[in-house]
């Protein structure tokens, strides 16, 4: 593989990262206080579908971003719905959210648009436009450096660089302040929290609703960013890789990062090469595809270092039976 | 009435079952007609859908899809009174003499594009992106590459197909990488045909500033000014013609080719600036030649191989 | 003094969850400056009314006023805001924080978290000096004994500058000596003028160290005396309605051969926490041995091992068959086909299935008997008139066998597992905390069932924290401590404090002070587990 | 006491939550401009009213019986088996593969050889979660749907390079042999004067499900594996206790839950397509989850739970067939339905176990 190649190759593992970064640390933060989340996927749906439409309807990429945020959001809090406030089993109300996404984009948009479950595509203005980053021009001809940074570093969309920022400042948010502190005690011990005087409804809440904001920030990247436009199922699946990459990063933002560059990396390969070569063996596309899943199976399994989740994960606050 | 069932992809994929809409659209107005269609969304649809159809007194019943020919085949013995149209499938016109299979000669329009393709490269490099890794769509890849080497014996072409099951024929998201990586790897043209998963390509081509190339039905108009031109395959006259025969639909098997306009390729104001007079000669001339059989084009479907391109 | 405020005054609180009724129209004063005792028994609606002065639940009915002001307490940040500090029964801790996270989550000051972590450390060394409390504020609180847990317990009610304190049995988990030491920082507390609510089951406690004292029973306050005009004989009267006479009559045992051998047997725990540090005994047929020790010393290990709930190592024979420690054959249906009879300590975690039904459960454990299957199917009808009789004879009420399990009270649910495992007539019984939260009646009467049991010639084995049940059953006492039998004694020959003291790792050498070795004998443990 | 009778449990909370489900379906329906009254009236048409309709209600119930069953077998032990579509796939393989490369002479052992196969590739399919589940703590949940996934592209790969026959386009093995092709129900009770289940794929498989819920009812609580999956459901320490060894059980429950979900490409794969194609199982193994909430894990619930979410498949089907409501409405209905009787079920319970301990305490 030449450096011009490689440097395609990353390109793509960005741009195929953004979108699981950002729903992986969405679930990270439900996670760590303690809501399971397995509605990643039905979440990023649905902003993906709203940003895309709004988008379309008003030919602006920011109101469609904003509708996108709202509308995860609003799943978000049906989810806390379920999951908080009732009590319910939390795998459930996301195995649900899944599918009202799933049926409602395609409902809405094909009452809207009747493009069969599709948005019109977007134009200029409805899209999240390459931004070209300070000197990128004037470095190119820099040996090694220049392309790096002209290729790969330059030239995405700005949610690309929200995302990637939004690692520090998860890490920051989680480990250096009082909120922070108080997440992942919530999801930690929660009738510790709750005696010490914090509410662990509103604490939940409140991560719930970052959740569904960094989901709508995904969903909107997915239609407005990567792509020009929504079609139907359009997360193919994203939302679960995205639960990978978080047990991958063991609920920590670091790694979070290097587990969605990772999967990003696999699926851009998997994107470029239908069958790779490895001199008289072929590893088959669909190996590609299902690695990431294979990945996260031997993580769990605990054969590579043993992922603990947050121990209050999953289940209800009750304080009386 | 006539009853129109789309595959899969649906109804506004822009490209082939849009095809068929705009044919029985067309049909409609013309005539004043009315006709029912749905798209389906699942497997077990398709022979609840031909049979409820056809219980219920429409006819023809026309699919669009190879996908169809199987639960044609299943259904169409139990309605002998039912005329059914498969296009893109194949059903025996012995064993079921009330079916008509309508092909198309992919590989002679493939070959005019890929000609305009290798015109209008100026990195002797084009490309190809197709949808589902099937025979139908190695036909489009190697009429194409036979083109563009008619033009430019040198000519490097790059063929990749988006995947093996369905979802590849809607999958954007793919069909954009794909086309990066051919761009990197120097392509400057590139021929999607591949459902909606084309509109990615073209988008992305758009995007990056190359020339892109339509499929099925006319999609200059998708980004005017950087679609070359499109593989017209007239899926929307086959439909047009079957809404039109009505009950009276001659069944059997036809293929349709240059010849009888059953494909081509698109030009009108949004590409008029590309394509050259040069260009426009060049295969215009071809295809009288192709016509008169001068200029034979290889069918991957016949031996299933392409002498110019591996896949 | 006497027209000073109460610090706290409760008004005719009640507490219902769905249909039991926790607490009844509860009322209560407790004075400044004063530590005011609470008894009942399990159940009594202690930690529940508790629970309600600090906001973790709402009352349902009822008027809460501290130091003479009415204060609505919805949740636990009212309460802290009113100054009171509560260390519950089970501790409210983030296993994985450090201590100095624990102590300032919920009363960080401002929205980063350095400035607080910086003044918590100041406060927290300042108060382990003036009261004795002292924790490494860096260690994860999953690193530290029980003991320095409710350490923390009690610095982060002192950090949010709590003047009323409350303590649910705190002592439940404490070696005597502990127990002693947090008794002179609650000294030390009383004397700077705070107020501790203690809640306790020991009368000596309460004998020692508080004021007033107040008497719960069935979810209701029966009396409130003060302690220098009581005695633990009223009290303990007061506390279950009746008088109370915990001595049961029996012969004295007649032992005959050894039936279980366990020599140099060893557990390690899911930590990788040794718990059973080689424990050897032998219990022979026809007598009691009771095994005491302070909670989590490895006493409930030993049972399980033997029970077959956990892997051991070691050689343990039974009749002079060597039984399997782990692998096949050494679960606990194994122990029950070898005539291994098991009463867990906790009945409704371990013995019983809550929503099954009693006669279900009548089988539980001993649900592969060839006996009451019918084909490849078990045998409904049949389990269904034997647990029916069964119940009978235990005087399990009500008689129902179709009724689920949760739906009888903590006695009749221990019935019903003495039931399953008595009628079998193990050659050995394992027998945990037979009458936690049982009442005097039923108390008897298992008592009896088990001499009974003795008497035609099983050996048993019996745990118990009540030390009175361990003197009034026992034949032979063994004393365990971190995983070791600390030595044997005679119920006839020894006494509480001997007993304490060997609970508390001291195999009494005249010339060391307790509570020092104690102490170090913790610190040991503390390294051993925080090294893991 | 319980808060509640069983009664109300077992029937009125259900029938409550998909009540509240109807209503929120049917302002969904208005919402995008379409009479509930007259899409039910549609669906009930067209799935209730001719004998094809309830040909195909069943033969979708067959499929959500077996996911079903599978579901509520996994939720005795408590373990939340959401790979039932992935086992499904799976079982699909050994019934292609038995279909196609043993030369059955009757249709009936066909069957009974194709079940089998089915049985056992949906259960190998669940032994690794499990396995994972009871040795190491990895949560099936999780495991089960990295499966799924995983399960779509194994099948994708083996038709594509393996079953496909050369020149065919679509992803699917070649047809079963006819001695393998399943008595539908057409073929059973259609005469010629009567031509029932005309077309419709019903087919024997519905009766094999019907023996499957016996036998989950038999297995659950008849025997003693039965009692251990359920002890081990309602407590691990307790269970323990008695000796019930929690790895074997969870595997075994697990092994059963994905071989019953195989069972299901019995009545796609053999009773319907007579071919192995991509993505037969179309989600049913998620539907699994709403039929064994819905059933209260109970194999009559079950059965139930199946033909009402057949109906709503069926009646779906026409409804997009005939109007302009995409099928997609029943994936909102079905969220719903989940939505109500899994997740929400204490915003229903609460207030009804507050009505019946106040009427309890009057009573008193
Ligand atoms: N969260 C709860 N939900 C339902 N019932 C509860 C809850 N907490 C306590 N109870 C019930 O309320 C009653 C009183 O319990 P409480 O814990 O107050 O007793 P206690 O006197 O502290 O007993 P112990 O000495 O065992 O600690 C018991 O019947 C108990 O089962
Ligand atoms: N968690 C619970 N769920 C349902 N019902 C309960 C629960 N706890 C107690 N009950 C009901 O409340 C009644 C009283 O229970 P409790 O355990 O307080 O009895 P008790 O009076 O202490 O009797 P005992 O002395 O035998 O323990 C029981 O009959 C039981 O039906
Ligand atoms: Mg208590
Ligand atoms: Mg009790």
């Amino acid at each position: 593989m030449d450096f011009a190649t490689l440097l395609q190759v990353l390109d793509s593992t960005v741009r195929l990262a953004t979108p699981l970064l950002l729903a992986c640390l969405a679930g990270l933060f439900s996670e760590r206080s303690g809501v399971i989340d397995i509605g990643l996927e039905g979440k990023m749906l649905i902003a993906a579908f709203f940003s895309a439409a709004i988008a379309a309807l008003t030919g602006s990429v920011w109101l469609g971003l904003l509708s996108g945020i709202v509308s995860a959001m609003l799943l978000s809090g049906l989810h806390g719905l379920a999951s908080i406030t009732f009590r319910g089993n939390q795998l459930i109300s996301g195995v649900a959210l899944n599918f009202l996404a799933a049926g409602l984009t395609v409902l809405i948009a094909q009452d809207w648009f009747s493009q069969g479950g599709r948005t019109p595509s977007l134009l200029e203005g409805g899209r999240w436009a390459a931004l070209t980053l300070p000197l990128a021009e004037t470095l190119r001809p820099v040996p090694i450096l220049g392309p790096i940074y002209y290729e790969l570093i330059s030239g995405h969309s700005i949610l690309v660089y929200v995302a990637f920022l939004c690692v520090p400042a998860t890490w920051w948010i989680l480990f250096r302040t009082r909120f922070g502190l108080r997440l992942r005690a919530v999801g930690e011990a929660p009738e510790a929290v709750d005696t010490a005087g914090v509410s662990v409804v509103a604490l939940r809440y409140a991560a719930i609703a970052i959740c569904g904001l960094l989901c709508g920030l995904a969903g909107s990247y997915l239609a407005t960013g990567l792509q020009a436009g929504f079609v139907k199922d359009m997360t193919a699946g994203r939302g679960y890789i995205a639960l990978a990459a978080l047990i991958f990063a063991k609920w920590r933002p670091w790694y979070a990062l290097w587990a969605c560059l990772l999967f990003g990396l696999l699926q851009a390969v998997a994107l470029r090469y239908q069958n790779i070569d490895l001199g008289g063996f072929t590893i088959p596309v669909q190996f590609m595809d299902a690695l990431p899943y294979i990945l996260t199976v031997v993580i769990l399994a605990g054969f590579v270092g043993r992922a603990i989740p947050p121990r209050a994960g999953g289940q209800p606050y009750v304080k009386e039976r | 009435d006539p009853a129109l069932i789309y595959d899969l992809g649906g109804k506004f994929d822009k490209s082939f079952n849009e095809a068929a809409f705009n044919g029985a659209e067309r049909w409609a107005e013309e005539t004043g007609g009315s006709y029912r269609d749905i798209e389906l969304q699942s497997e077990a649809q398709r022979e609840q859908a031909l049979r409820r159809f056809a219980e219920n007194g429409f006819n023809p019943i026309i699919t669009t899809g190879f996908s169809m020919s199987t639960p044609i085949s299943n259904v169409a013995g139990d309605y002998p009174d039912t005329k059914f149209v498969t296009i893109d499938g194949f059903v025996d016109p012995e064993e079921f003499p009330n079916v008509k299979s309508i092909l198309f000669a992919e590989h002679q329009g493939s070959y005019l594009v890929g000609m305009m393709a290798a015109m209008a490269s100026e990195t002797g490099t084009v490309s190809f992106v197709g949808g589902m890794d099937i025979p139908l769509i190695r036909t489009f890849a190697c009429g194409y590459a036979q083109g563009a080497k008619a033009v430019n014996s040198d000519i490097e072409v790059i063929a990749n197909m988006t995947g093996t099951t369905p979802a590849a024929w809607n999958d954007p998201v793919k069909g954009s990488e794909l086309t990066q990586a051919q761009i990197s790897q120097g392509s400057d043209v590139v021929f999607a045909a591949a459902g909606g998963t084309g509109i990615g390509v073209l988008q992305t081509a758009a995007d990056e500033g190359i020339l892109s190339i339509g499929v099925d039905s006319n999609q200059n108009y998708l980004h005017p000014g950087q679609v070359l031109t499109s593989m017209l395959k007239r899926v929307d006259v086959a439909v047009y013609d079957a809404m039109t025969a009505g009950e009276d639909l001659e069944t059997g098997v036809s293929t349709l080719t240059l010849e009888d306009n059953g494909v081509g390729y698109a030009l009108d104001e949004n590409n008029e600036e590309l394509v050259s007079e040069e260009m426009k000669t060049a295969v215009d001339q071809a295809r009288e030649e192709i016509i008169a059989g001068n200029t034979e084009v290889h069918d991957y479907r016949e031996d299933d191989s392409c002498p110019v391109l591996d896949f | 003094m006497t027209d000073t405020a109460p610090a706290i005054e409760l008004k005719g609180i009640s507490k219902a969850f769905g249909p039991v009724q926790a607490n009844k129209d509860i009322s209560i004063r407790v004075m400044p400056g004063t530590i005011h005792g609470i008894i009942g028994e399990n159940g009594a609606g202690k930690s529940t009314l508790m629970s309600i002065l600090y906001g973790f639940y709402k009352a349902d009915r009822g008027e809460i006023y501290v130091k003479g002001q009415r204060t609505e307490i919805p949740d636990s940040q009212a309460a802290i805001a009113a100054g009171i500090g509560m260390v519950f029964q089970h501790f409210k801790l983030v296993q994985n924080f450090t201590v100095l996270e624990n102590v300032i989550l919920g009363a960080e000051d401002g929205g980063l978290l350095k400035p607080s972590l910086a003044k918590a450390r100041g406060v927290l060394k300042q108060l382990s000096e003036e009261y004795g409390l002292s924790v490494d504020p860096d260690t994860p609180v999953e690193a530290l004994s029980v003991g320095h847990q409710q350490r923390v317990e009690i610095l982060k009610a002192l950090y949010r500058q709590a003047d009323i304190l409350i303590l649910d049995e705190p002592t439940g988990v404490l070696t005597p000596a502990e127990a002693d030491h947090l008794f002179r920082i609650l000294d030390n507390l009383r004397a700077e003028g705070k107020t501790i609510i203690l809640i306790t089951h020991k009368l000596r406690e309460i004998m020692d160290i508080t004021d007033t004292v107040s008497v719960m029973r069935r979810g209701e306050m029966t009396a409130t005396v003060k302690t220098a005009e009581t005695s633990p004989q009223e009290l303990a009267e007061l506390m279950v309605g009746r008088k109370v006479l915990l001595r049961v009559d029996k012969e004295p045992a007649k032992p005959k051969d050894a039936v279980l051998s366990v020599r140099n047997l060893r557990h390690v725990d899911g930590d990788g926490v040794e718990r059973l540090r080689g424990i050897s005994f032998d219990l022979r047929a026809g007598e009691i041995l009771g095994l005491a020790g302070v909670a989590g010393n490895g006493q409930s290990e030993l049972l399980e091992v033997l029970g077959g709930y956990r892997d051991g190592e070691g050689e343990v024979l039974l009749n002079g068959a060597p039984l399997p420690l782990s692998g096949p054959g050494s679960d606990g249906q194994a122990r029950r086909t070898a005539g291994i009879g098991h009463v867990p300590e906790d009945r409704q975690r371990e013995g019983l299935i809550m929503p099954y039904t009693a006669w279900e459960n009548t089988v539980f454990g001993y649900h592969h008997d060839p006996a009451i299957q019918r084909g490849a199917f078990m045998n409904n009808a049949a389990i269904k008139t034997e647990a029916a009789a069964k119940m009978e004879r235990f005087d399990v009420r009500p008689p129902d066998p179709n009724l689920a399990a949760k739906n009888f009270s903590g006695g009749n649910q221990q019935k019903i597992v003495l039931a399953r495992e008595i009628e079998r007539n193990p050659d050995v019984l394992l027998i945990g905390q037979p009458t936690r939260g049982v009442d005097i009646g039923a108390i008897e009467f298992i008592h009896q069932e088990i001499v009974r049991l003795r008497d035609l010639g099983k050996a048993i084995l019996l745990v118990s924290v009540e030390l009175d049940e361990i003197f009034a059953l026992s034949d032979r006492i063994a004393v365990m401590f971190d995983g070791r039998i600390m030595g044997e004694r005679d119920p006839n020959e020894t006494d509480q404090r001997e007993l304490g003291l060997l609970m508390a790792g001291v195999t009494g050498d005249a010339g060391e002070d307790p509570i020092k070795t104690v102490d170090q004998s913790l610190d040991e443990k503390e390294h051993r587990a925080a090294g893991r | 006491m319980d808060k509640m009778p069983a009664w109300a449990d077992a029937v009125l909370v259900p029938l409550i939550s998909l009540l509240l489900a109807a209503i929120l379906s049917a302002l969904v329906i208005l919402a995008i401009g379409e009479n509930p009254i007259e899409a039910f009236n549609l669906m009930v048409e067209g799935a209730l009213m001719r004998s094809a309709g309830w040909g195909y209600t069943l033969y979708y119930a067959t499929n959500f019986i077996f996911t079903g069953l599978a579901v509520s077998v996994a939720f005795h032990a408590k373990l939340f088996n959401i790979g039932g579509e992935g086992q499904a796939t799976i079982g699909g393989l050994g019934v292609a593969l038995i279909c196609l490369y043993i030369p059955w002479p009757h249709w009936s052992l066909a069957l009974i050889g194709a079940a089998l196969g089915a049985a056992a590739f949906g259960a190998l399919w669940a032994l690794i979660p499990a396995y994972l589940q009871a040795k190491r703590g990895s949560h099936i949940v999780i495991t089960t749907i990295m499966f799924n996934f995983i399960a779509a592209a194994l099948l994708n790969y083996v038709l594509v390079n393996l079953l496909k026959p050369a020149g065919q386009m679509d992803p699917a093995s070649p047809i079963f042999p006819a001695a393998t092709h399943l008595p539908t129900f057409q073929d059973m009770f259609a005469t010629d004067a009567m031509p029932l289940f005309r077309g419709s794929p019903g087919n024997v498989t519905f009766f094999l499900a019907i023996l499957a819920c016996f036998a989950v009812w038999l297995l659950i609580w008849r025997t003693r594996l039965g009692y251990e999956i359920r002890a081990l459901g309602h407590s691990e320490s307790a269970a323990r206790y008695a000796g019930i060894s929690p790895v074997r059980t969870i595997v075994i429950a697990m092994l059963i839950s994905g071989g019953l979900a195989g069972l299901m490409a019995t009545n796609t794969a053999m009773g319907e397509a007579e071919r192995l194609v991509m993505n037969a199982t179309e989600g049913a193994g998620f539907i699994g989850i709403a039929v064994a909430l819905m059933g209260r894990n109970h194999p009559i619930g079950v059965f139930l739970a199946a033909i009402l979410f057949g109906f709503l498949y069926q009646g779906g089907a026409e409804l997009a067939l005939w109007t302009n409501i995409p099928r997609e409405l029943i994936v909102v209905i079905q969220a719903l339905v989940i939505l109500f009787t899994g997740a929400l079920d204490n915003m229903v319970r609460t207030p009804l176990e507050r009505v019946f301990v106040a009427m309890r305490k009057e009573r008193a």
